[in-house]
C-alpha cells in the first residue's frame, strides 16, 4: 500500500518538476534573447487549457495510442530508477530490473510514440519519424556503450549499485572516474532532449513541426506531460549514472535542475544539423570518446 | 502505350509535399510545390499570388500624388525604395528639380532603411537554421532604426516621405545626434552577433557550399543585389548609375565569391558596416539649410507629362525598377514594378532547389530574401 | 466527432469550473504562424525583447492544428482566403480570430481592388478587430488583451456562431472563391 | 556609350522610333515585326544580356497593346528598352521563354492579366497570380475594377463622422452580418 502511494506521489511529483523546469527553461531561454519571458507557471496553464480544448481529430486508434506509449514508457523509466539513496519509499520498483532494462525502456517508449505519430498520415510527421529513428539509433549506441564502460567499471548492472559506488565524496563520482565515457554520455544527452544542435525531429522550420503535427488539445497535452515526465526520469537516471546520485531531496533538485539547464543553454548558441550530419556526428565523436572509456576498463 | 510520366513527379517514386503558404519556413505569404525523391527535391514549382492586391490597376484610377500610400505598400520591409523610384520616374517625366538638401534627406532615409532590413536579414538568416537568439536580436536592433524613422516621418514600416521635388520635412532638432546614438548602440553589440552566427561551426557546416548560385546564372537570370554579390559580381547601382547623392559618398562595393549562403549572409553582414559609415558620412557631410522641397502645380488638377520612363533604385535585396506611363492626363497610364524577388523568386528558386536537400529548401529560400508582395503587387 | 460531418451545436457551459477554464485559456494563447498579409512584419518584432509577448503567454506554433488564436493580418487576397478558411478548421475548438488592420474591417485602402475582400466578417467570425495600417506592436498587444478579456467573460464566442451560421458563411464564401474545391465539412 | 547603339539600331532598322534617350539609357519603338529581330540583335551583338522586365500596355483608344522589353547591359550599365505595337483583338506575341529561363514567369503573368498570348511559352496558362478567374483579364482598361469589387464584396459602408476615432469607433465590426448585429447588441 505504501509502495503504491510512493508510486503515485513519485509520478505526479515528477510531472510537477518537468513542467516546472520547462517553463524555468523558457525564461532562461528569453533572457539569453534580451526578454522577460514568460511566468514559469506558462506550462501548467497550457497544459490546463490543452487539456479542456476539445479534439474532433480522427486517424484511427495507434494514433491515439501514442501519447500513451510514451508516458507508459517514461513511468517505467522513472520507476526503475531510485530516486534518494537511502530512503527506501523512494526506491518505488528499482529492485525489479537494471540499467538495461531502463535503456530498453527507454527506446520502447520513443518506438510507440514514432508508430503512432507515423500512423497520423502528414507527409511532415512521416519524415520525422524517419529522421528520428535514426537519429536514436545512433545516440543510443555511444550512450550504451558509456553505459557499458560504467558497469564494467564498476562490476555491476543494478543502478543502486552503481549509485552505492559513488557515495566515497565528490571524486567517486562516475564523471570523474569515466570522463570519456561520461562525455559521449553527456553529449548523447543532447539529441535525448531534442536540444540544437540535433534538434532535427521537431524542425518548424523544416518539417513544421515533426510527429507532433496533427496532435492537438488532450493529446497533445498527454504528449506534453509525457515529454516532461520522461525528461525528469532521464535527468535521475544521468544524476544516478555520473553525479553520485541524490542523497536528499535538495540535491536532488539542484542537479537536476542544473542538468536541465545545460540542453538549455546550449540550444540557445546552436543551429540544427542536417539530418546526416548530426548523425555522422553522433557516430563518430559521442561514441569513440565512450569506446576510449571501455577499452581502458577491459584493459 | 500509357501515358508518359516525368521521371521528377512519378507519384511511385517521389513524395509529393507542400511548403507554405502556413509555413514557418517561407519568407511571407507563398508557397512551393516540390516533389521528393528521399530527401532530394526533384522537382519545384512556387506558387505566389496571395498577396495579390491589384495595386498597378488601382494605380490607374489614382491621382498621381495619391499613389504614394500604395507604392510604398509593395514591399513591406523597405518601402522607402518604391516611393524613390516612383519619384524619380515622376520627376523625370516632369522635369522638375530636387533641392540639394532633400537629396540628402532622401539618401538617409534610404541608407536607413537598408541597414534595418539587413539587421533582419542576417538575423533572420540564422533563425531559419533554429538559432533564434541571432533572429531575436537582429529584430531589436532595427527597432531602434524604426524608431528613428517614427521621429522622422511619423510612422514605423510606411513612411510616405519621400514626393516628388523633395521630401515631407526637414530632419528634427538633434536628429544627427540621436541617429548617432543607435549606430553607436548597435555598434557595440555587433561583435557579439558576428560570433554568435559567422564563428558558428554549425551555421558554417549549414551555409557553406549549399544554394550555388552560379557566376553565369546572374546574367541569364538577370540576377542583382547580395545574391549577385556573393557570386562576384561588382554590381551596385549606388555606385555604377549613382542616383541622389550617392557619386558624393566614399564607399566600396561589397563581393563574395562563395556563390553560396555563407557568402550571401557574409554580403550582408559587410553591408551593414557600410550602411552605417554611409549614413555617418551623409549626416556630416548634409549642408546644414536650404529648402527641401520644391513647389507643385495644384495637385488634384496636375498632369504629369506623356512619357515613358525606366526608373532603378538598389534597394537591399537588388535593383528595383518602376516602368511608367503616363498620357498626360491626371492618373498614370500604366505603372509595371519590377522588384528583385520577381527573379529571385520564382525562376532561380525553381531552379536552385532540384537538388537541394529538403533541410535547407527554406535555408536557400532566405538567403534569397525575397519578398513576396513585390512579386504579385 | 468525425470530420467529415456537420459540426454540432455547441452547448452552452457555465459554472466555476468554465470560469477557471476560461482563465487559463486566456493566459495560454497559441497564435498561428501565419502571416497573411503585410501586418505580418509588426508580429515579429512583438515577439523580441521590447514588445515581448511571450510574457502574456502569447506564443507562435508552427501548424494550426495545436493554435487557438489566428491572425488575419491586413488585406485577404481571394487566392488567400481559400488557404485562411482551411487553416481557421483545422483549429480545433475553442478558437479566435483577430483581424489587423484597417482593410480587414472595410476594405482600406484597397476597397476597389478585384482581389481583396471588403468586410472580413462576411466570411469568418472575427472575435477582435485592430485598426490601423499598419497597427502598432503596442496597439497589437492591446487587441490580445482585449481578447483575454472577452474570453475571461466568455463573450469570446466566434467560434461557436460560426458553425451555427455555417451555412451563411458557406454561402457567402462560395460566391467568391470561384474554384470552390474543399470538402464542406472539415474540422 | 549609348550613341553606339542607337547608330547600330538605326542602321538595322530604319523604321524605328526614338522615345527617350539619356546619358545611360535609350528607348526605342520598332515595328512589331521587327521586334524579335531587334531584341536577338540587341542580345547577341550589342552586349544586353539581361532581361530585365517584359511589361505591356493598353492602349485601348488605338485598339492597341505596346509591348516593352526591357534589356540590360551589366557590363557598362546602360538600358534598352524595345517597343512595339499589336493590335488588341487576339493578340499574340512571340515567348521568348527558350531565350532567357526569366522570361516565362513575365508571360505568364501578362497572359493572365492582359490575356495577351504567348505561344511557345511552355508554362502558359498555368495560374499564376490569380485562382479560378472568370471575367476579362483585369489589367485591360475596359475592365473596372470598383464595380466589379462592389458586385462581388458588397459596398463599402459610407463614413458618417469625419473624426476617425469616431468613425472607426462607431464602426468596427459592426457590420450587417451575423456577428456585427451581435457586437452591436452587446453594446
Amino acid at each position: 500500500m505504501g509502495n503504491i502511494v510512493s508510486i503515485v506521489l513519485t509520478i505526479l511529483g515528477a510531472l510537477s518538476w518537468g513542467l516546472l523546469l520547462g517553463g524555468i527553461s523558457r525564461t532562461v531561454t528569453a533572457r539569453i534573447h534580451g526578454r522577460m519571458g514568460p511566468r514559469v507557471t506558462q506550462n501548467f496553464i497550457d497544459m490546463w487549457k490543452l487539456f479542456k480544448k476539445t479534439s474532433s481529430i480522427h486517424h484511427g486508434g495507434m494514433f491515439w495510442m501514442a501519447p500513451m506509449f510514451r508516458i507508459t514508457g517514461a513511468i517505467c523509466v522513472l520507476l526503475m530508477v531510485p530516486l534518494v539513496i537511502g530512503n527506501s519509499i523512494t526506491y518505488n520498483m528499482s529492485f525489479a530490473g537494471d540499467i538495461f532494462l531502463v535503456i530498453y525502456i527507454m527506446f520502447f517508449g520513443c518506438l510507440g510514440m514514432a508508430l503512432g505519430a507515423g500512423n497520423s498520415g502528414h507527409p511532415y510527421a512521416v519524415i520525422a519519424v524517419s529522421r528520428g529513428l535514426a537519429q536514436m539509433s545512433s545516440y543510443e549506441l555511444s550512450f550504451s556503450i558509456a553505459v557499458v564502460a560504467i558497469a564494467v567499471g564498476l562490476k555491476t548492472f543494478r543502478i543502486e549499485g552503481i549509485v552505492e559506488a559513488q557515495q566515497a565524496g565528490i571524486l567517486s563520482w562516475n564523471i570523474f572516474r569515466f570522463p570519456f565515457a561520461s562525455a559521449g554520455a553527456l553529449i548523447a544527452f543532447l539529441p535525448m532532449q531534442m536540444a540544437y544542435p540535433f534538434g532535427i525531429v521537431l524542425a518548424p522550420q523544416e518539417i513544421p513541426i515533426g510527429p507532433p503535427t496533427e496532435y492537438s488539445s488532450r493529446f497533445l497535452s498527454f504528449m506534453f506531460s509525457g515529454r516532461a515526465l520522461f525528461g525528469t526520469a532521464k535527468l535521475i537516471l544521468f544524476v544516478s549514472l555520473l553525479f553520485g546520485g541524490a542523497s536528499n531531496w535538495i540535491s536532488l533538485l539542484v542537479k537536476t535542475f542544473l542538468l536541465y539547464m545545460y540542453p538549455v543553454v546550449v540550444s540557445s548558441v546552436f543551429p540544427r544539423f542536417r539530418t546526416e550530419q548530426s548523425i555522422r556526428f553522433l557516430w563518430f565523436v559521442p561514441t569513440s570518446l565512450a569506446l576510449v572509456d571501455l577499452i581502458r576498463v577491459m584493459l | 502505350m500509357g501515358a508518359v510520366i516525368d521521371p521528377a513527379t512519378d507519384p511511385k517514386k517521389t513524395t509529393h509535399l507542400y511548403f507554405g503558404p502556413q509555413h514557418p519556413g517561407v519568407t511571407g505569404n507563398m508557397s512551393i510545390e516540390m516533389w521528393f525523391d528521399g530527401d532530394q527535391v526533384t522537382k519545384a514549382i512556387t506558387h505566389v499570388g496571395y498577396l495579390h492586391r491589384a495595386f498597378e490597376k488601382l494605380m490607374e484610377k489614382r491621382l498621381w500624388i495619391q499613389n504614394f500610400p500604395l507604392v510604398c505598400r509593395i514591399c513591406v520591409p523597405e518601402p522607402d525604395i518604391n516611393e524613390e523610384c516612383y519619384a524619380m520616374a515622376i520627376e523625370e517625366l516632369a522635369g522638375i528639380e530636387v533641392p540639394e538638401k532633400a537629396k540628402w534627406i532622401r539618401t538617409l532615409v534610404l541608407e536607413l532603411a537598408r541597414f534595418a532590413v539587413n539587421l533582419m536579414a542576417f538575423g533572420g538568416q540564422s533563425g531559419t537554421l533554429g538559432l533564434h537568439t541571432a533572429g531575436m536580436w537582429g529584430i531589436t536592433f532595427r527597432d531602434f532604426v524604426l524608431d528613428l524613422f517614427e521621429e522622422l516621418t511619423g510612422a514605423r514600416i510606411y513612411h510616405i516621405f519621400i514626393q516628388p521635388g523633395g521630401v515631407r520635412r526637414d530632419l528634427p532638432e538633434g536628429f544627427e545626434g540621436r541617429v548617432e546614438a543607435v549606430l553607436k548602440k548597435i555598434e557595440e553589440r555587433l561583435p557579439e552577433l558576428d560570433r554568435l552566427v559567422l564563428n558558428n561551426a554549425i551555421f558554417k557546416l549549414r551555409t557553406q557550399g549549399v544554394g550555388i548560385v552560379k557566376p553565369e546564372w546572374i546574367e541569364e537570370y538577370g540576377l542583382v543585389g547580395p545574391v549577385a554579390r556573393a557570386s562576384g559580381s561588382t554590381r551596385d547601382l549606388r555606385k555604377d548609375a549613382p542616383y541622389e547623392v550617392y557619386n558624393q559618398l566614399e564607399f566600396d562595393v561589397v563581393t563574395e565569391t562563395g556563390n553560396d549562403i555563407f557568402a550571401r549572409a557574409m554580403v550582408r553582414r559587410r553591408e551593414i558596416s557600410q550602411s552605417m559609415s554611409l549614413i555617418r558620412q551623409i549626416l556630416k557631410k548634409m549642408p546644414k539649410n536650404g529648402p527641401v522641397a520644391t513647389k507643385l502645380p495644384n495637385l488634384t488638377t496636375w498632369r504629369v507629362p506623356a512619357g515613358e520612363v525606366y526608373t532603378r533604385v538598389e534597394s537591399s535585396r537588388g535593383e528595383y525598377g518602376y516602368y511608367v506611363v503616363s498620357d498626360g492626363s491626371l492618373t498614370p497610364r500604366r505603372i509595371h514594378v519590377r522588384g528583385p524577388s520577381y527573379v529571385h523568386a520564382v525562376p532561380l528558386l525553381e531552379r536552385m532547389l532540384v537538388g537541394a536537400n529538403i533541410a535547407d529548401v527554406s535555408n536557400i529560400m532566405v538567403s534569397l530574401t525575397t519578398c513576396p508582395p513585390e512579386i504579385e503587387r | 466527432m468525425y470530420c467529415n460531418q456537420r459540426p454540432e451545436k455547441p452547448g452552452v457551459k457555465k459554472g466555476m469550473l468554465e470560469k477557471i477554464n476560461n482563465m487559463a485559456r486566456a493566459n495560454s494563447l497559441w497564435v498561428t504562424a501565419y502571416g497573411t498579409g503585410c501586418g505580418a512584419i509588426e508580429l515579429r518584432p512583438l515577439g523580441t525583447s521590447r514588445f515581448d509577448m511571450e510574457r502574456f503567454g502569447i506564443a507562435m506554433r508552427p501548424t494550426p492544428r495545436q493554435a487557438d488564436v489566428l491572425i488575419i493580418s491586413g488585406y485577404l487576397a481571394t487566392k488567400t482566403l481559400k488557404r485562411v478558411i482551411r487553416v481557421y478548421e483545422q483549429i480545433q475548438d475553442p478558437k479566435y480570430i483577430i483581424a489587423l488592420g484597417s482593410c480587414t474591417i472595410n476594405g482600406g485602402m484597397y476597397f476597389d481592388s478585384y482581389n481583396t475582400l471588403n468586410v472580413l466578417d462576411k466570411y469568418l467570425p472575427v472575435d477582435v478587430y485592430v485598426m490601423g495600417c499598419m497597427p502598432r506592436p503596442e496597439a497589437v498587444i492591446d487587441g490580445f488583451s482585449l481578447l483575454m478579456q472577452k474570453i475571461k467573460d466568455g463573450r469570446a464566442q466566434g467560434w461557436k456562431h460560426y458553425k451555427e451560421n455555417l451555412d451563411y458563411y458557406r454561402e457567402n464564401q462560395k460566391k467568391i472563391i470561384t474554384d470552390w474545391d474543399l470538402p464542406d465539412y472539415n474540422w | 556609350m549609348i550613341d553606339k547603339t542607337k547608330k547600330e539600331l538605326e542602321i538595322r532598322f530604319p523604321l524605328l522610333k526614338l522615345v527617350r534617350e539619356m546619358h545611360n539609357y535609350l528607348h526605342v519603338e520598332v515595328e512589331k515585326a521587327s521586334a524579335m529581330d531587334a531584341i536577338l540583335m540587341a542580345k547577341t551583338s550589342l552586349g544586353f544580356k539581361t532581361l530585365q522586365l517584359i511589361s505591356s500596355v493598353d492602349r485601348m483608344e488605338e485598339n492597341l497593346f505596346q509591348m516593352t522589353w526591357i534589356l540590360e547591359n551589366y557590363n557598362n550599365e546602360t538600358t534598352l528598352l524595345i517597343s512595339a505595337r499589336y493590335p488588341r483583338e487576339n493578340c499574340i506575341v512571340p515567348s521568348l521563354s527558350d531565350i532567357w529561363p526569366a522570361a516565362s514567369a513575365f508571360e505568364r503573368e501578362i497572359f493572365e492579366m492582359f490575356g495577351i498570348s504567348f505561344p511557345g511559352n511552355p508554362r502558359e496558362g498555368e495560374d499564376f497570380l490569380l485562382e479560378g478567374w472568370k471575367d476579362i483579364p483585369p489589367m485591360r482598361r475596359d475592365f473596372l475594377t470598383e464595380e466589379y469589387s462592389m458586385k462581388l464584396y458588397g459596398e463599402r459602408q459610407p463614413r458618417e463622422h469625419l473624426d476617425p476615432r469616431q468613425y472607426i469607433g462607431d464602426m468596427v465590426g459592426e457590420w450587417n452580418t451575423p456577428m456585427g448585429q451581435k457586437r452591436k447588441e452587446e453594446k
